[in-house]
């Protein structure tokens, strides 16, 4: 019994991958816990070129999760290969470099650069607004979508994961069209659109309007969509948003995940993730489950 | 490696002032003054963040906090009772760095004295303290304990300088200043120090992770965008933007 | 300083609704307080026919919500007329009847029945499957909201409210299409369509699979649907969706809505509604609001 | 109008068995046996949802519950302290109704006695008790205080009867019989009394309101749907549709 996974060819010593954006780039918690112990991580939405991110209030709690509307905030895939690659590359851990932009020649770009590195993962975060069309979110319209992922998918020879907004028109349609540009898998979900509105001065809390809404709160929709697009498409999917314990970790699975995500449970416990393998393990164990595989997709559907 | 979380079981917490109270814990605590602890008094997902809480002192394994109640976290911390568990995070943040041999002073606005006090204590009697209030004033004893000269200003007056500390304080008088309180407060004092005394200000901002990874709690500093949990909170006020 | 509030013509003594399906006919709550002091009650769901509703777990508690699976149980609409009606009709209070239907006959047969009654206000539930059209909820897809209340709306001289479900395809465009086919008000939101599973028993914990979430955990979300929403169509907003206290009522108010509904609130304290309505109105004092018209999607977008 | 909200002061919370806790309140609480409360512990919208507990016992403006720790609404509530605060929503539905003319026994499987102690008190030594355990029984005292006859069934034996309860009864011992726990008992006990003794059985199920507005509850029965909080949680074992 081990919890390994195979997932595109790539050997994940768990099914377990700390979530961009709650992670950064793995420093911070690597003095907590060897960050080798996990499965993934993936990257801080990295950007060809450095972002600052959004002013103004970027964080607000909501009942079992919170909002947040940190823009991007990133060094740019330059220095990230420079300063803070060199550390990843020196774990025991599959890395996902999460790619953002704001068009899709910036997207093609970065992924180039990409390519060139030892990062044997693409995942491809098309939530972001897309300037060029109008401002509409890359994540929202699936013909969209197919643009910028076919474009991207040419760029480089890395695995692609796209990574989908539960704010898709027709989460499944977009899916199939992600897989029909090229799309190797994908993971979802990234955070829900949402507004928070400060009652005393009559305004939205956030600059944006509105912001990312992630955490428990948003458990059981995201699993439905997991469940959802797992019938929709042929690839394998990494499961998130959520997941605060092995128990959730387990349902993504039973739902058609192959992989997880950990995100804002990092930020209730420093040692979420970690206990969440343990967790996964344990179950395993309890459950006399040999490979993961024997219970991914378990409740069915396709 | 770092011990990251600590289960502490509560000694005390009491009211100590009008919705000021302070809590005491006993675990294997750590930690400087100007440092913090994200700290979480309850087991539901809702409140979903735990709150950073600076060290208001640290002794014989034990440790102190002093909050004022404002929302719906202080209002749970407030309500646990001795022998009960609050779970920490931390130590966290870079701390006051404290060159001994200047002249210092200490200023604090509100609720920003908490962290002062640990600060006075480990530095005793070597520094001035300036505590502003916005009425009653609180932790008075432990100012007096460890202070070198205490300045007491209440916006309300009640037998203290009746206005804002930063009328007490001159600031050439000092080769160093620590701040801890409202960003009006911080900026008027940085105003004041301009280029002639050296100003470190302790920094709030809304926090998820406290450990410098989710890039939620940044400010715009004339070196770049600084994470308030990680490269803070205590910045030289020169790095600072002041905005209101 | 009074919180009234004129809707469609209809005086509402304060803008706090009761949801559908979360205060049944009112009585249970009226043991508790009388429920003259709300604006108005939504009722549970009615179908022209009886319904036992779904077999199996109906409730699923989930972080900070809760989801539902209790399938439209109702007495139909003639029993409910001559068992519920006459004591809702005895009350001081805007009725608001909840229909719904699983085909555009039965919609329109029961609104046809509700149009001799004394009920001002019908509440269109368009979240129900839609058998004849293969199962496809009539929520999702705007072509068929679009008939669905084009017919009801031939069907009855009543005021016209269509409940909108979030798991709309384009919730702005769903909204526009309900408002052309003759809706006088639209409700937002209805449950989240979500997904819960027994890890132990490794199936779903409901008969139907997916289920409906709300509570507080969908407040985000529902709020930025409304704020959406109100910039998309011209007609007055009903806010629902994870109402808890007065201030987030006051969120929706300014995010948009004229209106607002409590529904899993009052399972928590059964005296949330009543809080809110009182609450709302210290709220008015201190902000020395006249007319919450003021406040009425002061956050602008439109 | 009723007053469906009470607060009330923890006076002691302990663990009586292993994992079964008893809890006693202060408040002014009213109710009869088979009825129960939503009760709250917490603050924080997660957990949502208030719990179900049935009235273990009232006297003196006191009320205790004795509860399983099952899952994170129970282990909130074992965890809180003295004087500290629960919420109350009740007492909410039918209760029992006894003929005390009648020959009685009641039966209960594992925290199944909670609500069977306040139902034999208030008819007290007029009922013989039957009280299965899967392992060591709790609340034996209480029952002999208030039992005619008291008969004890441990699945572990540990000196009682070794095996389930409804082995130690004979239903046609009694006009009537009162039963609390686990489906697969009341099954069992509704075979054996079929149409000869009358029996009244307690029903769970997962609860919202509590009150009989959001049919989250309701079971089948040969009347049609019926809601467990409103129209039960006693029901007619006649009326009752058993499944596993
Ligand atoms: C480094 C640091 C040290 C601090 N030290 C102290 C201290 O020693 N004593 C003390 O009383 N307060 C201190 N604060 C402020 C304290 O964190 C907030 O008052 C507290 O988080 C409010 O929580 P709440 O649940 O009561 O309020 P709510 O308004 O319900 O909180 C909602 C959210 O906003 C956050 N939040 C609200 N106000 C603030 C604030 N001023 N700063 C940061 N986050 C906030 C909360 O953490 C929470 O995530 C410190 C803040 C920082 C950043
Ligand atoms: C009328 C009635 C009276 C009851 N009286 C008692 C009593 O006196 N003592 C006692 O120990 N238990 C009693 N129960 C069962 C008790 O309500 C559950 O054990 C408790 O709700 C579990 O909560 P949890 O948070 O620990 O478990 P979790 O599994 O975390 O609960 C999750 C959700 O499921 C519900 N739930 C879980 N188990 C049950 C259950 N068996 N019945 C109903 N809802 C459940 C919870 O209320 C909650 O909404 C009673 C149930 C009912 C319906
Ligand atoms: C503070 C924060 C920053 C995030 N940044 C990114 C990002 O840069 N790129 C991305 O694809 N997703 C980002 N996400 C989304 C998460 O990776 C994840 O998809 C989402 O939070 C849902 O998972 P959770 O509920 O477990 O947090 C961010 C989330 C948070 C909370
Ligand atoms: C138990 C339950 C039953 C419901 N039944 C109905 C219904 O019959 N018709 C309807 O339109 N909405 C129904 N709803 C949806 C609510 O009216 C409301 O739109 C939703 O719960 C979101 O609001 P909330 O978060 O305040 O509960 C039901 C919700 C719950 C929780
Ligand atoms: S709170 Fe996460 S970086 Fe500071
Ligand atoms: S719990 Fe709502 S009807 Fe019984």
């Amino acid at each position: 019994m081990n919890s390994t996974v195979e997932f595109l060819g790539i050997n994940f010593k768990n099914p377990v991958i700390a979530a961009s954006g709650t992670f950064g780039y793995g420093k911070e918690y690597d003095e907590y816990f060897d960050i080798s112990i996990l499965g993934g991580i993936s990257t801080k939405g990295l950007t060809l070129h450095e972002k600052i991110g959004n002013l103004g209030r970027r964080i607000y709690e909501t009942p079992s999760g919170l909002m947040n509307s940190i823009g991007l905030q990133n060094p740019g895939i330059n220095r990230f290969i420079e300063d803070e690659l060199p550390f990843l590359l020196k774990k025991d851990i599959v890395i996902l470099a999460n790619l953002g932009g704001d068009s899709i020649e910036e997207y093609v770009l970065g992924a180039k650069k990409l390519d060139e590195t030892d990062i044997p993962i693409i995942e491809l975060n098309i939530s972001c607004p897309n300037v060029k069309e109008g401002g509409m979110a890359f994540g929202i319209d699936e013909k969209v979508a197919y643009e910028v992922v076919k474009e991207v998918r040419m760029a480089t020879k890395k695995k692609l994961v796209v990574k989908l907004s539960p704010n898709a028109k027709d989460i499944s349609k977009m899916a199939q069209a992600c897989v029909k540009a090229g799309a190797d898998a994908l993971s979802l979900v990234n955070t829900f659109n949402a507004l928070a509105i400060d009652i005393n001065k009559r305004k939205p809390i956030f600059n944006n309007i509105t912001a990312g809404l992630s955490g428990p709160c948003i458990k059981p929709i995201a699993l439905r969509i997991v469940y959802e697009v797992k019938k929709a498409v042929d690839v394998p999917i990494i499961g998130i948003g959520g997941i605060m314990d092995y128990e959730d970790a387990i349902e993504f699975i039973m739902a058609g995940a192959t992989l997880i995500q950990v995100g804002s449970a990092n930020f209730r416990d420093i040692y979420a993730s970690k206990k969440i393998v343990e967790g996964i393990e344990e179950f395993m164990k309890k459950e006399k489950i040999s490979n993961l595989k024997e219970i991914t997709g378990i409740i069915g559907g396709k | 490696m770092k011990e990251g979380n600590i289960e502490c079981n509560v000694i005390d917490n009491r009211e100590i002032a009008n919705n000021i109270y302070k809590i005491t814990l006993r675990g294997h605590v750590l930690g400087n003054p100007g440092q913090f602890y994200m700290v979480r008094a309850w087991n539901g997902l809702d409140p979903f963040l735990s709150r950073p809480l600076s060290i208001s002192d640290i002794q014989d394994k034990q440790i102190s906090f002093v909050y004022e109640l404002r929302g719906k976290g202080t209002k749970e911390l407030a309500s646990i009772k001795t022998e009960e568990l609050v779970q920490l995070t931390g130590p966290l943040g870079n701390g006051f760095t404290v060159n001994e041999n200047l002249k210092s002073a200490v200023v604090s606005g509100g609720i920003g004295i908490a962290p002062m006090i640990y600060l006075l204590k480990k530095y005793h009697k070597n520094m001035d303290m300036y505590a502003g209030f916005r009425a009653e004033p609180y932790l008075i004893d432990e100012c007096l304990a460890h202070s070198n000269n205490l300045y007491i200003a209440s916006e309300e007056g009640l037998g203290w300088h009746k206005g804002l500390v930063t009328e007490l304080i001159n600031v050439d008088d000092y080769d160093v200043i620590y701040a801890c309180g409202p960003e009006p407060m911080l900026k008027a004092i940085a105003k004041m120090a301009q280029n002639k005394t050296m100003l470190y200000v302790s920094m709030e901002n809304y926090m998820a992770c406290g450990i410098g990874s989710c890039l939620g709690c940044t400010i715009q500093t004339r070196d770049g965008m600084k994470r308030v949990c990680k490269d803070g909170p205590v910045f030289d006020a020169k790095e600072v933007y002041f905005y209101e």
